[in-house]
């Protein structure tokens, strides 16, 4: 059996949080090209043999985790009663915070033309949004990011790794008009400054 | 005007629900097939006043945000109605750029929103390995990378919360120390003794704390009518003097109730 | 995919505590037979496939456990992991810094009602507080700041832009109490004569 292969299962094994390529790396004494082609590796044997548990990766690191299909087992064996489903005015605000950050509450209220005070509260007791610094305007109202906590909860690796916004089409209005079109540019730019 | 406090409300909600006035103009939009950079202002005001005034049939409370968006609307129909100014240099600005640019920013946030909902429900099921904490550290953890000011202040409430917890009796007696109601009895009693006397000699080698007391508890029995204050010229020398209207001096505690 | 095996890979993952033959009947709606067969199945298949950790019986049950082997490599990791890791009190310790600065030992000793002198050590080491003189009174004790790094690290600009302990009420939707205002004061009084 590869002993390096062993190794890096018993510290994924321990962790229940991402472990970066880095740190495998430092810990195993070994190259950032093995320590890659071992989790793929890994990866794959676990998705072909193991049911219960897959290697993904989330937060620029990996981590082994349930499978999505074993929830309601899961929950019922843990008699845990779960967070529950975000609600839509939690996920537009979310939606808000992770394209605009760092954004602040009235920003957020603002865009979404309701007051977002108690969402980002809610937000924030999830630890999917994080306190970072003050904006210096009038009143210094807090700034608010997405947290690593955000990044295991979608499956992302990266912040980056969100699909660019202008990419979320127009849904309505296919005949333009074009004199206003002009004027809703002009005025964008003026939002973007 | 969310899900949760629609559900909050208890009431039967006939009425599709809306995230925001944004969210239900472009339900309007949508409804009527309009094209969003054309949006004819007065049909769709209507149509919008008209649901608010449903909503208030039905008892649901219409929040300020919602109304303020009527106003808007209003105000954009009014623009509209007046002569534009074609020797305006450029483009003229048409007055609905400014909404259309909202509604189209607040489109594609609920498209995002719509998105992290589908993964939001896979992803509850992903259930990670339980923590273990480190060995060779009893005490809990936690990682720095990851706190955030909310954490530091959160700290520091539960280190004064806990500091309280232990210290009840030291904060409760530097309240206590200076009971109005005491400096009411004191200085009343000194005055039976003696009257009147000066108030400055009553108020020496006093701290600040209990300068307060004394202060306001002699302004409660001016109030009381069971004392007169005196000055003759200003700076100075106060007179405290006792009246002929004598207090009951177990009233006095009602100050200390405050 | 055998989809008992599988479930029952799920509930061994993500259980702390080794888990009874009796709970895995109740939650995977099976009988003790299938289940002890699949339980020695699965220790197998990790023993001879998985390097890192296997399946092991214990006094109360079955769980998923690393190998004696690795312990020497987990202990490095977690070495190296807990560089990056603050406890608690040590978090504590360093609002109290933040809050009331110039500050000394003594003071800080007293709000925690514990010696926090080992704790001011190791921020000192981390960087986050720094020595800023001495305190005129009996004894001379040092007096203690937060230092640059600690505002990078929370991302604000200035000191004075640590939220107020009113606007954590705000956040968290809960009026802070007058009692506990009071209690700061009278912190704030001891301290500052």
């Amino acid at each position: 059996m590869n002993e390096l292969r062993a190794a890096l299962e018993a510290i994924l094994f321990v962790s229940n949080e991402p472990v970066t390529v880095d740190a495998l790396v430092e810990a195993l004494d070994s190259d950032s090209e093995s320590i890659a082609a071992q989790l793929a590796d890994l990866k794959r044997f676990l998705d072909e043999n193991v049911g219960g548990f897959t290697l993904e990766q989330t937060a620029g690191g990996w981590r082994l985790a349930t499978r999505p299909e074993h929830e309601a087992i899961l929950k019922k064996y843990f008699a845990k009663k779960g967070e529950g489903r975000l609600s839509i005015a939690a996920l537009e605000t979310l939606a808000i915070v992770a394209y605009r950050q760092p954004v602040t509450a009235p920003e957020v209220s603002d865009i979404r033309s309701v007051n977002s005070t108690g969402v980002l509260r809610t937000l924030l007791e999830r630890r999917l949004i994080r306190v970072a610094g003050r904006k210096e305007v009038v009143g210094s109202p807090f700034l608010y990011r997405t947290t690593r906590e955000f990044l295991i909860h979608f499956g992302l690796n990266d912040i980056r790794d969100l699909p660019r916004l202008e990419e979320f089409g127009d849904l309505i209005g296919e005949s333009i008009s074009e004199e206003l079109v002009t004027a809703v540019q002009s005025v964008a730019v003026d939002h973007s400054e | 005007m969310t899900d949760d406090e629609v559900q909050e409300s208890g009431y039967e909600v006939t009425l599709p629900t809306f995230h925001g006035p944004l969210d239900l103009l472009l339900h309007l939009i949508k409804q009527n097939e309009i094209d969003i950079y054309d949006i004819p202002i007065v049909p769709i005001t209507e149509q919008y006043t008209a649901y608010l005034d449903a909503m208030e049939e039905l008892d649901l409370e219409i929040a300020a945000d919602y109304i303020y968006m009527a106003a808007l609307l209003i105000h954009i129909k009014s623009q509209m109605l007046l002569p534009r100014d074609e020797s305006a240099e450029g483009q003229p600005e048409d007055p609905r750029a400014d909404l259309v640019n909202r509604l189209l920013e607040y489109q594609r946030f609920k498209q995002v929103a719509e998105t992290f909902a589908e993964l939001d429900v896979v992803r509850m099921g992903v259930w990670p390995r339980p923590a273990v904490s480190l060995p060779e550290s009893e005490a809990a953890e936690i990682d720095m990378s990851e706190v955030s000011l909310f954490d530091l202040i959160d700290a520091f409430r539960n280190a004064l919360t806990r500091y309280k917890v232990n210290h009840p009796q030291a904060i409760e007696l530097q309240r206590m120390l200076h009971k109005i109601s005491d400096k009411m009895g004191e200085l009343y009693n000194k005055l039976k003794e003696k009257s009147p006397i000066r108030l400055q000699w009553f108020l020496e080698g006093r701290d600040r704390d209990e300068l307060i007391a004394i202060f306001l508890g002699t302004l409660e029995l001016v109030r009381l009518g069971g004392i007169s204050l005196q000055q003759s010229d200003p700076f100075g020398d106060i007179l405290v003097a006792i009246t002929a209207n004598p207090l009951d001096e177990a009233q006095f505690a009602v100050y200390d109730q405050r």
